[in-house]
This record gives structure tokens, sequence and C-alpha cells, in this order.
């Protein structure tokens, strides 16, 4: 990239991001066959079976015929329903999970294109999911998806606040947005897991919520909505939302180990600068290890019990830890 | 009521012909035959003591529908049960607001039999469909009705029994 | 103020708990059977249909007189069975005897009626069929196969 | 605070259909809701209705076996107890002893599988996915032992009039003295990863209460009459068969709520260890099955039989006419008056915890149709 090549007419820098985008994309679609391979192996284990086994080796392309499968599938628009914003729904919840990827720097070189607002970037687009599960569950016309949009929304809103509250006092040690700078902020080895672990936890737990994962899943509440707000998806419409899932979790897993396990910095490897973006994946996919690990152990909270979570504990919290982090760093 | 002889004491206030059987060989304690007029009467007396309702059953005799009701006591040992013969129109008052378990149990009778439970709160059929409300497939043909004696006990010793005691 | 502590410890700790326990089971062996390949023995006392006893010292290979006891018996009524007189053969001879699996119970009524015991269960619980018919057991010709 | 309704807003009916992820059959429940809040569940049987009681009208004794296993298909064995209980007690027959104790030990063990399928069910309800797994697993090792002795894992027909089709052997009695260790084990890690757990507690904790005085209006009876402190188990109440010669308690709780069933259920699975280990000590020798004519013609003559099934009292109230059909055969189900107080137990609830209610109250639909 830093030697000037003969591009023709386009220029370098447009170039570059054209092919970071396209990174994003096979990211995206390949944590999305990853995931969805790695949560159900696991989710087996975990009951004492061995998971999918029958196409490939150990089920190793039930993803790719469980796409096949999706792809081929007839999409069935029910009657009443909203058709334009029926059909709208998924993309607009998956479309705006890509944009994200061009933002986290998986090593000191590999990063699309550092903003210096970075974090807030990612914050606003993660942000656009909510909207898209309201238009599914309203435009479906259907009881349970709209039971389950209005879950999703009181939820993803109350949880945005102690996810901010516990990122600024990230930013106030840090002191600014820049994903980078972030973790060149922790690159000595202080992560600011060691520094702040209450943090961390609530960070990790409202990120949970964000993402309608493990004991916060309320929206698509099998035994209460049937599939909440993708009850009327089949096909397509079904696996943008199961991908688009699956991005947010990557990209909330990968938000936490920028700003608490420290990025890519790690013990020392040959071309440091590219291949230190193993241990990006390494602690990304650990967390997210652990989210099917919560997942699959633990019951369902109830939907006031999940707000009474957020609004006494959690934020109380957050803003303690804010005051105390601004004191600490005035002494 | 915390005795058997206590509740047939108690029984005495409304005038029923009590008859103490015996367990073993019946599996239940009381058999009472009631009139319908004295039907909630008697559920209001059993409300005061421990008693629930077991469950309302309904028989067609060649003298007409009896509808039986068994009670039994969550703390001492006392089943009973309540035959009641139906009114004229093939109805009887219902107990439903005194014992609220007894809804379900009359509508299913009612699916059944066709007995009338009067001022029922919604009679309509409960495991029947709604277009089937005239089915009543627990009625009897003509020739297989039996009355009240000859589904009763008869002495054994007039009758032995054809089952062959078990003689170890 | 106080329990609202205590409950996130205890809280948490429960969930820690929770959570070591499905870790351990994780590392633990699988325990279901893959069944189209591996197949776990099924008990000799397994009810699959009913069968006819294949008896080699009878001259028909198998036990049954045709009384259609077991006919008549059958709460379900699946049994559908013929006889024959032949000259020189004494007694009936079972030219026919369908069993329609789809409305048997398996109450054994069958089996523990006939008064020849020529009825006992097979240990078949694979039952595949596209149609009604693929279940209508042919339990004479089953029993003439079995010599081949 | 005013009502939503005074401020103009309509309830809107929910349909948890016939078919529904947590009614575990074909149960519809009509949903009035005011958002979240279920206002008046009214549910709707029927979809499941076979007429057991006129197909007992036109079977003669033996023949109507089979459908007593199968109007509860979790608890087929205590069903057949109790319809060859009542049979045998018109027609003045007894079972050999060792028939009685055989009869009591298969019912335990289905007692206990279904015990293990409701723990399981109930937290698959509440959102976790993973202990009905290991349920299962246990579950597995009972059926397999009651499949060796009766030939079929979940509709039995395996007691007749007199007494039962096939003899235990030893294998059978080492298995479940096996399966009894195993279980015991297994109990331990249930609590730490379902009745410990905090999510699961304030999930089931204070939701639905059920008060003695409701238990009387509606008939309540099995494990959830006991959560709310009355001690009635027909096993120690009308104790019978050979009940009265175990020693074993009946676990009540006081709270009255779903929490309370939980507890008295799973005690409920120790309590039935107890009785399969001291009926096993206890087996009489001798034969299993007591002589009775081939063509049984009973007296006229009623007769009742009380059966403990996991789900409450259930009681076969058999009218015979001398024939060898019964002239009226009423089977009352502990469902069928369990599940009556839906409307006023849950009316007002958030539809979780509907949820938690139905699963604490352990409905087996069929049963509740016949």
């Amino acid at each position: 990239m830093s030697a000037v090549m003969n591009t023709g007419f386009l220029p370098p820098e447009l170039l570059r991001i054209i092919f970071a985008v396209v990174c994003a994309i096979v990211i995206v679609f390949g944590n999305a066959v990853v995931m969805g391979y790695l949560e159900r192996k696991l989710a087996g284990r975990f009951q004492r079976r061995p998971g999918p086994m029958e196409v490939g080796f150990h089920g190793i392309l039930q993803l790719a015929v469980d796409g096949v499968k999706l792809v081929g599938k007839q999409l069935i628009v029910p009657k009443q329903t909203d058709k334009v914003l029926y059909r709208l729904a998924p993309i607009i919840s998956f479309a705006p999970a890509i944009m994200p990827l061009v933002v986290i720097p998986f090593s000191p070189k590999l990063q699309g294109r550092d903003f210096d607002v970075g974090l807030i970037f990612i914050l606003a687009v993660v942000a656009i999911n909510v909207l898209a599960i309201l238009i599914a569950g309203w435009s479906s016309n259907n009881k349970y998806s709209l039971l389950g949009a209005m879950r999703s929304v009181a939820q993803n809103v109350a949880y945005e606040i102690p996810m901010l509250l516990t990122l600024l006092s990230v930013i106030l040690v840090t002191g600014t947005f820049s994903l980078r700078g972030i973790v060149e902020a922790q690159s000595g080895g202080a992560w600011f897991i060691f520094l702040m672990p209450v943090a961390f936890l609530i960070f990790f737990a409202a990120t949970l919520a964000e993402t309608n994962r493990a004991p916060f899943d309320l929206p698509e509440a099998e035994s209460e909505l049937t599939a909440g707000f993708m009850t009327e998806f089949s096909g397509m419409g079904f696996s943008l939302f199961f991908m688009a899932e699956y991005t947010y979790m990557f990209i909330a897993c990968s938000l936490t180990v920028i700003l608490f396990l420290g990025g890519w910095s790690g013990p020392p490897l040959p071309y440091g600068e590219y291949t230190s973006a193993l241990w990006f994946f390494a602690k990304v996919y650990a967390l997210l290890l652990t989210m099917i690990w919560i997942r699959w152990t633990f019951p369902r909270v109830r939907f006031d019990q999940l707000l009474n979570f957020c609004w006494k504990y959690l934020v109380p919290f957050s803003l303690v830890h804010l005051l105390v982090t601004a004191v600490v760093l005035k002494l | 009521m915390e005795s058997k002889d206590s509740v047939i004491a108690a029984f005495k206030k409304i005038p029923v012909t009590v008859e103490e059987v015996q367990f073993a060989q019946r599996g239940y304690h009381l058999e009472i035959t009631l009139e319908a007029g004295q039907l909630r009467a008697f559920a209001e007396l059993l409300r005061t003591g421990n008693f629930y309702l077991s469950f309302v059953s309904g028989l067609h005799l060649a003298t007409g529908i009896e509808v039986s009701y068994q009670f039994a006591n969550y703390g001492f040992p006392c089943r009973l049960l309540a035959n009641v013969g139906v009114d004229a129109d093939n109805s009887v008052p219902t107990i439903a607001d005194i014992f609220q378990g007894a809804n379900w149990h009359e509508r299913e009778t009612k699916d059944f039999y066709g007995v009338i439970f009067r001022d029922h709160p919604n009679l309509k059929p409960l495991l029947l469909a709604e277009d089937m409300e005239d089915l009543k497939p627990l009625l009897k043909k003509e020739k297989t009705l039996k009355d009240r004696a000859g589904i009763s006990r008869t002495e054994p010793e007039a009758q032995p029994t054809p089952a062959v005691k078990e003689d170890a | 103020m106080k329990e609202y502590f205590a409950l996130i410890f205890t809280g948490g700790k429960s969930l820690i708990v929770g959570m070591m326990i499905t870790l351990r089971e994780l590392f633990r062996p699988v325990v279901t059977v893959q069944y189209p390949r591996e197949k776990l023995p099924i008990s000799p006392n397994y009810r699959g249909h009913t069968i006819l006893i294949r008896d080699d010292e009878k001259p028909l290979k198998h036990r049954c007189i045709s009384c259609k006891m077991c006919e008549r018996e059958c709460p379900s009524n699946c049994i559908d069975l013929a006889g024959e007189k032949r000259e020189g053969v004494k007694g009936m001879v079972l030219i026919k005897y369908r069993l329609d699996f789809t409305k048997c119970s398996l109450c054994g009524t069958c089996v523990e009626i006939c008064p020849t015991d020529a009825l006992d269960f097979s240990n078949e619980y694979q039952h595949v069929g596209f149609s009604r018919e693929d279940f209508h057991y042919d339990l004479l010709a089953m029993v003439e196969e079995e010599e081949k | 605070m005013t009502t939503r309704a005074e401020k103009g807003e309509q309830r809107y009916v929910l349909n948890m259909g016939p078919q529904h992820p947590s009614t575990h059959g074909v149960l519809r429940v009509i949903l009035e809701m005011e958002g979240e809040y279920v206002m008046d569940p009214q549910p709707v049987l029927g979809y499941g209705h076979r007429m057991h009681e006129k197909m007992a009208e036109c079977r003669s004794w033996p023949n109507f076996l089979p459908n007593a296993a199968r109007m509860d298909y979790l608890a087929a064995l205590i069903y057949n107890h109790g319809y060859v209980g009542v049979v045998e007690r018109l027609a003045g027959i007894e079972a050999t002893p060792r028939a009685e104790y055989i009869r009591v030990i298969t019912s335990e063990l289905n007692r206990l599988q279904s015990h293990l399928l409701w723990l399981g069910v109930l937290v698959l309800d509440l959102g976790a996915f993973t202990p009905i797994m290991y349920t299962f697993e246990d579950r597995e090792k009972i059926l397999d032992i009651l499949e060796d002795v009766t030939g079929s894992r979940l509709t039995y027909c395996y007691m007749r009039v007199g007494g039962v089709v096939r003899d235990i052997d030893d294998k059978f009695v080492e298995r479940t003295r096996e399966y009894i260790k195993w279980q015991r084990s297994r109990m331990p890690m249930y609590d730490k990863l379902v009745t410990g757990n905090i999510i699961f507690r304030k999930r089931i904790e204070q939701i639905g209460e059920f008060s003695p005085d409701m238990a009387r209006r509606y008939g309540l009876t099995g494990p959830v009459l006991r959560g709310t402190g009355i001690p009635y188990d027909i096993r120690r109440a009308e104790p019978y068969s050979v009940y009265p010669e175990f020693d074993f308690e009946i676990p009540t709780e006081t709270s009255g709520d779903c929490m309370a069933a939980y507890l008295v259920r799973v005690r409920e699975i120790e309590q039935s260890l107890r009785i399969l280990e001291q009926a096993l000590d206890k087996l009489p020798d001798g034969p299993f099955m007591a002589k009775v004519p081939k063509k049984l013609k009973l007296p006229a003559g009623d007769a009742c039989y009380t059966v403990e099934s996991p789900r409450g009292e259930l009681v076969y109230h058999l009218i015979g006419d001398g024939s060898d059909t019964p002239y009226r055969m009423k089977i009352r189900v502990p469902s069928f008056s369990n599940l009556s107080l839906l409307p006023e137990l849950c009316s007002g609830m958030l539809l979780s915890d509907l949820c938690a209610c139905m699963g604490s109250l352990d409905l087996v639909i069929p049963e509740i149709d016949r």
C-alpha cells in the first residue's frame, strides 16, 4: 500500500477503501458461517450431543447447505403485510452491519479508514438495527412480531445508556474517539480490563442486551412469541436477520476487545504489522464463545426484570464508575 | 367438620339419606341421594368444610338421567358420592358459583348428557365442537338401558360373584 | 440497601456456578447415539408388530389353527385371517393372515389369548412406508419367506 | 389510576393457538391482552378429545387397557394401575402381593420420568435449552429399564386384571438400583444449575398465588396443591395397593407459588427413589398373576379407585351392570381441574409469567381432553 502504484484512473486511496469494503464483506460472511457452525457445535457439545455431523466432515458444510436452503426457499409475503416495509426490513437490518468493519483496526496496518470519531460512528450505525427490528415487527402484521418489536425497542434504548457511560470512562482515559488511538493507549500491556474490570462487565452485559442475546433474548423469545419479530420471515429475509445478528455480535465483541482487551496488542509475532490481527481475532472469538456459552446456560429474563436490571443496577454503577474515573484522573 | 361422623351429623340439617359404605369394596365412604332442590344447600354446607369437588358425572338410567357429584376432603379420608335425580325438564341447579371448579365439569356433563345446569355462567360446549351441541354421545339406546336396581350391587351371598377368589 | 448488594453477589455467584456446570458438561463425552450409523441393541422383550412363530415340526411351519380367537378379541380389530378345510388334513389350514399395523395398539391381547401360542412380538421398530398399505403386514407370507 | 379501557384503548385478543411452543400439546388459550399484560386467559379445550368414556362402554374389560395408557402418555402405567384397580375392586379379585409390588415399582419409575420431563420442559419454557437434554439423559435410563419388562417405552399395556404380564427379573432389579444411585448423584447438579440460578428464581418466585381456598373451590390436587401447604397425597390420604408398607414423606411448601410447586416436585423425585428402594428390598416371591377367568364377567354395582398421578388425583368411577362391558366409566383427570383455575390465577399477569404458570401446572393436554 505504501509504494505508489500505477493505479490508472483510480486514486490509491479509493482503491484502498474498495479493498477494505470487500474485506469487510468477506469477514461478515465468513464470520456468519463460522459463528453459525460454532453455535450449533457448541450448543450440541454443551448438551452432550455431537451437533451437526451429516454434511461434510463433522458438519463443516452444514452452514453452506443451510445457506442454499434459505436462499432456495420461496419468499412468502403474507397478505396483509405492508409490502414495501416488509421487504425493506431485513435489508435495513443487514446493510449497516458492514459499515463498522471498515473502521475497526484489526492490526496496525490492517484498517480500512481511521476516523477520529470512529467509536461514535460505530454506535450510530449499530443503532439503526433497532429501527429495522421495529419495521420488521410492524410490517409483518402479526401480533407476536409486534410484541417482539416493542420489546426490542425498549431493550435497546435502555441498554444504550450504560454502554455509553462505560465508554465514556474509557474515553476519559484515552482522550480520543479514534479506535486506533484507544488501542495505542493500551499498547503497553495496561489493558483497560485490569484498570476498570467493573466497566468491562457492565459493557459486556450491555452488549449482550444490545444484540438480543442470551438471557436478554426477549425480542425473539421462542417459548412466548414463537419467533418474535422474525415470525413472518422465511428464506432470505430470515437469513439476512440471522447474519445481521451474528455480525452485530462480532462488532460488539470487537468493540469490547478494542476498548478493554487492547485490540491487536499481544506477544510479538513475525510481520507484526499484519499478523497481530490474529491476536485480535483470537480475543474476539474468545468473547463470542463466552456469548454462546452464556446463551446455552441461562433461562430468559422477564421483560420488566430486564429493564429493572438496566435502570437499577447498570446505569447507577456506570455513573458511579464514570465519577470515580474522573476523580482518579484528576488526582 | 373434622371427622366423618361429624360430617354425617352435619347432613342431618338438610334431610338427606346418607348411607355409609365399605371403602374396601366401593372405594368411597358415603353414598348420598339428594333431590335437585337440596343440591345447592348441600354444596354450601360442604363448602364450609375442607371439602373439594372431585368430579361431576352423568348417568343415563331407565328412570331418567342422574348426575353424581363426588367430593373428597383434604384433611381426613372422607370421599362422598352424591347422586341427584334430574328435574322434569332435564335440568339441575348449578353449583359453579359455590365450587368454581364445577364450571367445566358441568359443561362437560352437558356436552355428553344434555343436562341443563340452571343459571350456569356460560353453558357452551367444552369438549365437543360448537356445532355438535346436541350430539349427547353418552346417552344409551333404549335396549341397553338399566334402572337403578340393575346396576346396584346385589349381596354377594345371593349371587356368588363369578370371579374366582384368589385362594393362595 | 443491604439486600441490593447481597442480591448482586448471590446472583453473580449462582450465575458463575451455573456456567461452571455447563463448562464441565462441555468436556464430557457425548451421550447421544448417531442413529443411522450406530444402533442400540433392542431388548428381546421389545414389542414390535406381531408375527407368526416359525415352528419347523409343524407341517405348515407355524402353529396357527385359524381359530379366529385373536381376530375376535382384538380391541381395534386389525387382524383379518382366513382358513380353509383341506381334505386329508386335520383341522383348518391358514391361507391368509393380514395384520393392519396402522390400527394396532400393541396391547398383546392376541399374543396372550392364542390357544396354540402361535403369535409373538417381533423386534422390528423401523417401520417405513409411503402409503397406508405398506403397513398391512401379511404374516403368513413372512413365515413362509423365513425358510428361504 | 385510570385503566386503559377508560382511556379509550381497546384490548386486543392474542391467540395462544393450538400449535404454540409452550402449550406442549393441542391447547388453545385465548388471551385478552393489554400490552404485555394478560387480562383474561380463556383455555379452549377439545382439540384432542377422543371420547374415551364412550369407548370404555363399548369395550370389554381387558380391551380398554390400551386406552387407559393413551390418556396421559407420561403416566401410562399409573393410569393402567388405576383402571386395573377399579376392575379388581368391582370384581372382588385380589392381585398377588408380588404383582402389587411390581405395579408400585413400575408406577414410581413412571412418575420419576414424568417429573424429569416436567423439569426439563419448565426450564425450556423459561428459555434455558440445556437442562432439558440432561433430564432426557436420565429419562432414557428409565425408559430402557421399563422397555425391558413391559415391551414399550411410552404407552404401556403391562398390567392385567389380577396381576401383570411379565415378571421382573434380577437384571431389572439391579438396573433399577443402579439408576437410583445415578439419579441421586444428578440431583445436586440440577440444584446448582436450575434451582440456585438467580434468573430462574426471579422468573418463578412469587408468580401465581395458589391459595388453599382456591384449591378447595377448584378441586386442585397434586404437587401444586402441596405447594400451598395442604399435605394431600392419595398415596398417604387414601392408601391403595401396597403403599402403606413404605415410609416416605409428603413434601409440602407453604408459599403457594410456582416456586413452591417446583420445590415440591423436585423433592418428590427423592421420595419416589426412596419408595423404589424399599419396594425392591421387600419384593416378595410368588406368582405375578392371579387366576382370573378368561371371559371376565363383573357383577353389577359401582366402584371407585383413586390413584396419585404425577399431576394429581386420578379417580376411575366404574358402574357395572353384570355384562362384560361397563355401564358407565367416569375418569376424573387431575389436569382438568388444575387447568380450570387458569382464568382466576393468571388474569393481570405478564405473558411470560403465564408461560411459567402453565409450565408449573405440568399440563398434559390429551389427558385434559380425554
